[in-house]
């Protein structure tokens, strides 16, 4: 092996040797486990830029590992994955530093952090995962890395929440598995290979390819909220913020959108998908799922869960550009990977801080807190507006690319007004909370004040992530043109996909 | 290479004898035979691995007229899980077991019983099968009385009839055998029996006999109250291996001796049997109160997958997909039990620790006792089949040859079975993570936590990610 | 002579049998015991007749122990009777 | 020494006289005497020849009669039998005599020791009506013959 | 000869078989049904010996007719003798209703099943000619295998390795025993006549296994046999109330119970050293190492059974090494 | 075909039948002993009839090894069993 | 002369044996039928033996059946009297 077979190795391993090691440190040991954190994600952060540069100039990563005859765990960097391992890792890094502010002082952080790291290493995995076997691998050892993370407070909501979790993505798992294996003895081993490798199979194997296909993306779709499939993710709320941080932005979510893009382009192929007449039902899917998870988050007051609703109809945004063909809508679903994680994980972060400084938890208490904590609250307007698609903040970017890829594709029709209404939902459900956090007179004292000793605005690791991210949306949103920008990387992607 | 052979019996046997003797000093003798016999099972294992499968013909007497020793790819895999498990669970036992007149009484028996395993892996000869299996009988019955209590001394008892009458039957079939072909010899039998009467009466007894001892569902009544009774080292041999080693005869006895007397009917009763495995053993262990129970009930349920194999083995045609599936079989096997003895080991801690091991109160483990609840996670992921256990590698294929041959029920009972398998984990963990009040204690890893850990990380890791070579062993056949 | 002995096998053989109807019929233990001392007896006499019969020696020692073990197995029976009105 | 070449004799007489048997035979019969010594019979009492031989002409012949008895008793129509209980005085205190006396009673026609209590026999009787005294004593002497032993006087 | 006249014998013998076989099983009265099985064992003991089969008839003498029935015995409940309800288990009183007559049939129908089966595939198997070639093999062997009696031959030398374990097995019986803890409580003392009796039988039964021993080499006979033999001598001591019985205590007995696995193995292991098969007798050597192995495992086979019989590890009373020698001394029988 | 093999042969499968009708019925632990022992002795002779090759001619020594050493095994197990339900009693007439 | 000699004993044994087997079934109760068998058996097995002895070509196999027969009747007489006593103290004590 060399270095180029090494190099995606190093990259999960960055984040899985310290995380492994952290289990066994002391509780009290918190600079140690502070430093092999920050250690671990920079030098992921580093190693992330290489593969971007290399996978830029075509250069080939790929690991491989025989787990059984036939059966290769492969570790391969293409345009796809290095967008999905950029995205963790630089949240990953934004996150514990976030982590190590909101659980100071907090129980088992050994045990927390460890499986935090595990998780990362785990969607990292998932990123490079060069087929379809390594990917089922991949998403499996996440969910077993989440649970103990939604479980971590020990509470019989917490343990709920965590086997309500579990019950829907391992059943999800299982028929992932199920179709994997399938697919398997139909096809062989299943390489992602940009533009699909089942184009190639005799006609006579297609209706069983739809049936997996169908196995496949429900059990993606579990991971990925799609509805009927989402009811884990309002219960997962109980988790630590950082943890629903992670959850929405960059892990479990994530992953199961990332594998139906896989699964669309890498392994069917998207023309040969929509040969098949796939795509339209995939699409339907994902708006009814878009319509659905902003109009339930209009109803809660509670701000975790009307995110968590926020993400279920925000994730299908990445659905519906994998469903909508040809290359812009491609670009629309795939920036949206990166814009919708960035600014998902501001909301969740700025959420934690109104939680953890002030004890606010619903959306009814907000009243006045942009002036007891502006930067925080500036944040989250950043965000929020990101999500209802304002210019120039990154949502906009993704949106505009779905429509015109929708009519590009002659969808229009139907993709419109789903986008038209959704961004009005959003707004519907965020305009309100930032009239009142920044008009609204606060009342007479906050619910419950936390961290007193930040007498303006909130401790330094809480404040400057979601600060950092929400910068990032607005830099990805007006900077989209520049090289190496989220924007680009999709073209690029898109561009190889479509074999442009 | 052959030598290692010898030693694979002769050692732990010595070793019995010797802690009889000097009882004093029983725990050192024991490790250390232990340690011998696992250094021969790896010697043999290299040995197979270079030289092709080994045979050795006791006494020097041709085979037929003596007995014939032999060792192939299978039966050195299980022959060193044996004694990496019987290893780990002897490190913990040592700690168990603190009293001396305890010690004196468990030692012996308990290098008696690994030398009836390995003799069973190594036998050639059905005979001599008949007795390595009632040696194999009798200590696993009086280790398992060494709980003490009269639940142990009541299942004990079961266990032991019901072992006996399936030796009796197994011996049945061995004597219609010999009437039949006038050969004791494994070797040789498959060159000389026929699909016919005799035959298939004597597969159907010895297979009865033997379903009984490795407990598939209809015959596994007796082995929750035996396997939950028992003293936590020993639950953990008998769960992992002792039922293995009567399913090994099943799998040799269809697959190679009888392999054109065994009929697809048969095979698909077999699988049903195991669905039916699959999915009670499961709900059962989801009903358990107690943690033993509930690892009890899995390994019935477990076995169960094993037995889903034969109807798929017997539908594929021989070739690479078929040796792909039985890897699978053997993967899973071998999962299982390093899975289920580290399980075992580690309720065995939490039982010394907490004084109980009702799942019920069992919160706050994960506070108390990080590493062990570890254990039992890592356990939790081979059992339910994930990655990267080698229990996933081998569902893998099990749900593979259901798809190739279209035994789509097969399919069907395993997902179901390994949800179910998820729920009664996670069941266990939910409380092991439940909240309590948080005491600062520093992460511990004991003596007594180490042998539970290693063998659950056998299971969960290092065969799920290592485990490509025991395909390759098992092309070595006889 | 050989017509002979298997007469009498067979003649040893109804007396057994006649024995084996008390064996069932009981009614005590005792009654039982003693039938089955008898079903001893018989067999010693119905060894000994086959080892000419069939010109097996060895039969004559299965005979020798036969009868020591028969004194044993009723021994066994009155002792553990005695052990039990303790 | 006496014992000793009694299990010696019985030893010849199991292997048939087999010479090479002595291997095993010797440390054998030393067990055997062994055993028979801690078993705390006691030296072996002083057997008379004559009396050996009285004693086992009685035995046959009584043994023969005794049978006949029985046998007769019970083939005929109707069973000869009017069974009953009857306790008898022993004259013989010698232990080993005893047993070999209530062993031998069992041989008799129409008795059988059913009982041993102190110095008085229990008996069982086939035919209640014939007084088994007269034989019992004969046997009696027999063994006392035997054995180089005097009866002692009876109160019965 | 003809046999055909045995026919009517062998068909007696066998109606009294299944006969009993079937009255010690019909019972519910557990020590009825362990005295006809006794009685089984001695009609078995005959029909080995019609069979030819002198060695088994031999075992089933010491075993069935014997031990066994004592070991039966002494574990007849003792607190309802001759009562029917033994399970002290009250919810077995429910089970008394249809649903176990019906499972008594369908059990009853299953096993009439598999006689029909077995029956079926041995008489295929009984009428193609008779397999010979092991056998011959066997016997031309015989020579090599330092004794005469072929089933001698077989068990300790062509398939020693059986031997091996099966008293791995005993020796395993034994341990199990010992964990189980407690001794029965002893008899009571028998009176004169029983004394009298264990007087002459004991050290005949001494002679006797001395002799079966012995005579294994070159016709019917072995350790097992005499091993059981002496055995029965101490069940015989033992039912007379006395509390020693032939065993020692403590390191001896654990010797004696580990003589026959640990002779056997030293044998095999120091052969191997010497450059030969494991248990592969140099052919001059053979008759002798088997006798040594067979003495070893008699005794091991004795002290097995009658611990079995005790029930458990002699009380080890032992106060002080004084008294443990005198003991030593007083139990050398 | 021997009259006295098959006669023999047939008697053994009744009785391994009984034994397990025996085994699988009794409720006391003592008579299933008894009822396996059964069982076994019909192995046995299952075995020894297989083995028996007519009046006058030396009988296949090797089955009657295996019974034998099959008869060992049986003791064995049955003392074991007997052992442990002595044990039981004792506890049940302790409560 | 020595075979008619040796029919005539066996026969007479073969008597015996059946006659004590009849009485254990006719006779009425545990004891009288204990008489039967040790009498009439014991008695059956001796002119057997004898008969048997009588046939042998060997006196020692001869002498080892009339060890055979001792043992025998030593040992069912004594098995005889304990029977006897076992029931008798049973019906005294109830």
């Amino acid at each position: 092996m060399n270095w180029d077979a090494w190099l995606p190795v190093l990259v999960v391993a960055s984040s899985l040797l310290p995380g492994l090691v952290i289990f066994f440190l002391r509780e009290g040991s918190h600079r140690l486990r502070t430093a092999l954190n920050l250690v671990g994600a920079i030098l992921k952060l580093v190693l992330v830029g290489i593969l971007i540069w290399g996978v830029f100039h075509e250069h080939v990563y790929e690991s491989r590992w025989t787990l059984a005859p036939g059966l290769d765990l492969v570790l391969h960097a293409d345009t796809l994955s290095v967008l999905f391992v950029t995205l963790s890792t630089v949240l990953w890094l934004v996150t514990t530093v976030y982590a190590i502010g909101y659980l100071e002082n907090a129980p088992h952080r050994s045990r927390f952090f460890g499986f935090f790291s595990l998780c990362v290493s785990a969607t990292v995995g998932l990123a490079l995962a060069g087929n379809l076997f390594t990917f089922v691998i991949f998403y499996e050892l996440l969910t077993l890395s989440t649970y103990p993370l939604i479980a971590h407070r020990g509470t019989p909501e917490a343990v709920r929440g965590a086997r309500i979790y579990l019950a829907y993505t391992l059943g999800g798992g299982m028929l992932l598995l199920i179709g994997t294996v399938w697919l398997h003895v139909l096809a062989g081993p299943t390489a992602f290979v940009e533009g699909g490798i089942l184009g190639r199979l005799p006609a006579e194997y297609h209706p069983q390819l739809k049936v997996i296909f169908l196995l496949l993306i429900i059990g993606l779709g579990v991971k990925a909220a799609l509805v009927p499939l989402h009811g884990w993710l309002p219960q997962a709320m109980v988790a630590p913020a950082p943890v629903s941080a992670l959850l929405h932005a960059v892990a479990v979510v994530k992953a199961g959108a990332f594998g139906i893009v896989r699964v669309v382009y890498d392994v069917y192929g998207v023309n040969f998908t929509d040969q098949l007449g796939l795509l339209t039902g995939l699409g339907i899917a994902a708006a009814i799922t878009i319509v659905y998870g902003s109009i339930k988050a209009l109803f809660q007051d509670n701000l975790k869960k009307r995110l968590a609703y926020s993400t279920v109809s925000q994730v299908s945004y990445i659905a519906l550009g994998t469903a909508i063909l040809g290359p812009i809508g491609t670009i629309g679903g795939i920036v949206h990977l990166v814009h919708q994680g960035i600014m998902k994980i501001t909301l969740f972060f700025t959420a934690g801080n109104y939680a953890e400084t002030l004890g606010i938890h619903k959306v009814s208490e907000m009243n006045g807190v942009g002036r007891r904590m502006p930067a925080t609250t500036l944040a989250f307007s950043v965000a929020a507006l990101g999500m209802i698609g304002v210019p120039p903040v990154a949502g906009f970017v993704s949106k505009w690319y779905l429509g015109l890829g929708a009519l590009e594709a002659g969808m229009a029709a139907w993709v419109m007004p789903v986008l038209i209404i959704s961004s009005v939902l959003n707004a519907a459900y965020f305009l309100p909370v930032l009239y009142r956090a920044w008009f609204r007179e606060p009342g007479p004292a906050w619910p419950a004040e936390h961290i007193p000793a930040a007498r303006f605005e909130t401790s330094a690791a809480l404040l400057w992530p979601p600060v950092v991210t929400a910068t990032l949306a607005l830099a990805a949103g007006l900077f989209a043109a520049a090289p190496y920008s989220p924007l680009e990387w999709a073209t690029l992607i898109a561009h190889r996909e479509y074999g442009l | 290479m052959t030598d290692a052979m010898i030693g694979l019996v002769a050692l732990p046997l010595t070793g019995a004898v010797a802690t009889l003797l000097l009882p004093r000093s029983a725990t050192v003798v024991a490790i250390g035979a232990g340690l011998a016999t696992t250094i021969a099972a790896a010697l043999l294992l290299f040995g197979v691995a270079n030289q092709g499968a080994l045979h050795y013909e006791m006494g020097g007497w041709s085979t037929g007229l003596g007995i014939t020793l032999r060792a192939d790819g299978l039966s050195a895999l299980l022959l060193m899980m044996t004694s990496l498990v019987a290893l780990a669970a002897s490190v913990y036992a040592s700690a168990y077991f603190s009293a001396a007149s305890e010690r004196a009484r468990f030692w012996p028996l308990w290098l008696l019983l690994w030398t009836s395993l390995n003799a069973l892996f190594l036998s050639g000869d059905l005979f001599n099968l008949y007795v390595t299996l009632e040696l194999l009988g009798l200590s696993a019955v009086a280790l398992a009385t060494l709980g003490g209590k009269r639940a142990a001394a009541e299942a004990a008892l079961r266990y032991l009839l019901v072992g006996l009458l399936g030796s009796m039957l197994f011996l049945a079939g061995v004597s219609l055998i010999y009437a039949g072909y006038g050969t004791l010899d494994l070797a040789t039998l498959p060159r000389v029996v026929e699909p016919g009467p005799i035959a298939w009466t004597a597969l159907a007894m010895m297979t009865t006999g033997l379903l009984l001892k490795t407990a598939l569902f209809p015959l596994h009544f007796w082995l929750p109250p035996a396997h939950a009774s028992a003293p936590a080292p020993v639950s953990a041999v008998l769960s992992a291996l002792v039922v293995k080693a009567a399913f090994y005869l099943v799998l040799r006895l269809w697959l190679d001796v009888f392999a054109n007397v065994v009929t697809p009917v048969a095979a698909n009763l077999l699988g049903l049997l195991g669905a039916c495995a699959v999915l009670w053993g499961s709900w059962r262990a989801l009903q358990a109160e107690r943690l033993k129970l509930l690892a009890a009930w899995s390994t019935v349920a477990q076995l169960g997958y094993l037995f889903l194999f034969f109807p798929l083995l017997l539908a594929l045609p021989p070739g690479p997909t078929r040796d792909l599936a039985a890897g699978g079989l053997v993967m899973l096997a071998l999962t299982h039990g390093f899975a289920k003895a580290g399980l075992f080991l580690a309720i065995g801690v939490i039982q010394q620790r907490c004084g109980h091991d009702t799942i019920r109160d069992l919160d706050g483990t994960a506070q108390h006792l990080p590493a062990t609840t570890f254990a039992i996670a890592l356990a939790g992921v081979a059992l339910i089949g994930l990655p990267p256990s080698g229990a996933f590698l081998g569902k893998w294929q099990l749900l593979a040859g259901a798809v190739e041959t279209g035994q789509w029920l097969w399919l069907v009972v395993t997902a179901t079975g390994s949800l179910l398998a998820a729920a009664y984990i996670f069941r266990v963990l939910g409380h092991a993570f439940g909240h309590q009040p948080y005491p600062n204690q520093p992460v511990t890893v004991a003596r007594e936590e180490w042998p539970a850990l290693l063998l659950t990380a056998m299971a969960a890791l290092v065969l799920g990610l290592g485990g490509a070579p025991v395909w390759k062993l098992l092309e070595i056949g006889t | 002579m050989t017509e002979l002995l298997l007469l009498s096998a067979t003649g040893l053989m109804l007396s057994l049998f006649l024995g084996l109807l008390r064996v069932l019929l009981g009614p005590s233990a005792g009654d039982r015991m003693l039938a089955t001392q008898l079903i001893g007896t018989v067999g010693v006499g119905m060894l000994l007749v086959l080892s000419v019969l069939l010109d097996e020696p060895a039969l004559i020692d299965v005979a020798l122990l036969l009868a020591l073990l028969a004194a044993v197995a009723a021994a066994a029976f009155t002792g553990q009777q005695e052990a039990r009105h303790d | 020494m006496a014992r000793m070449a009694i299990l010696a004799g019985l030893w010849w007489l199991m292997v048939q006289g087999r010479a090479d048997a002595w291997l095993v035979g010797v440390p054998a019969v030393a067990l055997a005497a062994l055993a028979s010594v801690h078993l705390g019979s006691p030296a072996l009492p002083r057997i008379s020849l004559t009396g050996l031989f009285a004693f086992l002409a009685l035995f046959l012949r009584e043994s023969i009669r005794g049978g006949i008895d029985v046998a007769f008793r019970t083939l005929g129509t109707r069973l000869r039998i009017e069974p009953g209980f009857r306790r008898y005085r022993l004259h013989i205190s010698d232990p080993s005599a005893r047993v070999l006396l209530i062993n031998c009673i069992g041989l008799l026609p129409g008795t059988l020791a059913a009982d041993l209590d102190g110095d008085h026999a229990e008996l069982h009787l086939l035919d209640s009506s014939d007084s088994p005294d007269p034989q019992l004593l004969q046997l009696e002497q027999a063994v006392a013959q035997l054995f180089s032993l005097r009866l002692e006087a009876g109160d019965d | 000869m003809n046999t055909t006249n045995l026919l009517v014998f062998d068909g007696l013998l066998l109606f009294s078989i299944v006969g009993l076989a079937w009255a010690s099983l019909a019972t519910t009265d557990e020590r009825r049904s362990v005295i006809l099985f006794m009685a089984f064992g001695l009609v078995l003991a005959v029909a080995w010996g019609r069979l030819l089969a002198p060695d088994v008839a031999l075992a089933e003498a010491a075993i069935g007719a014997g031990l066994s029935g004592a070991l039966l015995l002494a574990a007849v409940r003792k607190q309802s003798p001759g009562s029917s309800h033994t399970h002290a288990n009250p919810d077995r009183n429910y089970s008394e209703s249809g649903a176990k007559v019906v499972l008594q049939w369908l059990v009853t129908l299953l096993c009439a099943a598999l006689a029909g089966t077995l029956a079926w595939a041995l008489l295929h198997a009984l009428s193609s000619a008779p397999h010979d070639t092991l056998p011959r093999a066997i016997s031309d062997n015989l020579v090599a295998s330092g004794v005469s009696n072929p089933v001698t031959a077989v068990l300790l030398n062509f398939r020693a390795y059986d031997t091996l374990l099966e008293l791995a097995v005993l020796l395993t019986a034994v341990l199990g025993i010992f964990s189980l803890g407690q001794t029965t409580p002893g008899y009571q003392p028998a009176g004169p006549v029983f004394d009298g009796l264990v007087r002459w039988l004991v050290p005949v039964l001494i002679l006797t296994a001395g002799y079966l021993l012995w005579v294994g080499a070159h016709a019917p006979g072995g350790a097992f046999q005499a091993g059981a033999t002496l055995a029965a001598a101490g069940v015989v001591l033992r039912l007379t109330g006395r509390s020693r019985i032939g065993l020692p205590d403590g390191f001896v007995l654990r010797i004696i119970m580990a003589a026959g696995v640990g002779v056997f193995l030293l044998v095999g292991l120091t052969l191997l050293l010497l450059g030969r098969p494991f248990l592969g007798y140099p052919p001059a050597w053979a008759g002798a190492l088997i006798l040594l192995i067979e003495t070893a495992a008699m005794l091991s086979i004795a002290a097995t059974l009658l611990l079995a019989f005790v029930g458990g590890q002699p009380q080890s009373t032992a106060v002080n090494a004084a008294a443990n020698r005198q003991r030593e001394e007083n139990s050398r029988c | 075909m021997l009259t006295a093999q098959v006669l023999y042969g047939l008697t053994a499968c009744v009785i391994v039948a009984l034994g397990l009708r025996g085994a699988l019925l009794h409720a006391s632990l003592l008579q299933r002993v008894v009822a396996i022992n059964v069982m076994g002795a019909g192995v046995f002779m299952l075995l020894i009839a297989v083995a028996y090759r007519g009046p006058g001619l030396p009988p296949d020594p090797l089955p009657h090894a295996l019974v034998l050493t099959g008869i060992v095994v049986a003791v064995s197990a049955t003392a074991l069993a007997l052992a442990l339900a002595r044990r039981l009693h004792a506890e049940q007439d302790n409560d | 002369m020595i075979n008619l000699a040796s029919s005539i004993l066996i026969l007479a044994g073969l008597f015996f044996y059946l006659a004590g087997s009849i009485g254990l079934l006719r006779l009425p109760d545990l004891y009288t039928r204990l008489h039967a068998l040790t009498k009439a058996d014991n008695l059956g097995l001796g002119l057997l033996a004898a008969g048997l002895a009588l046939h042998s070509q060997h006196l020692l196999t001869s002498l080892k059946l009339l060890l055979i027969w001792l043992a025998v009747l030593a040992a069912s007489a004594t098995s005889a009297h304990l029977i006897a006593r076992q029931a008798r103290r049973q019906e005294t004590r109830r």
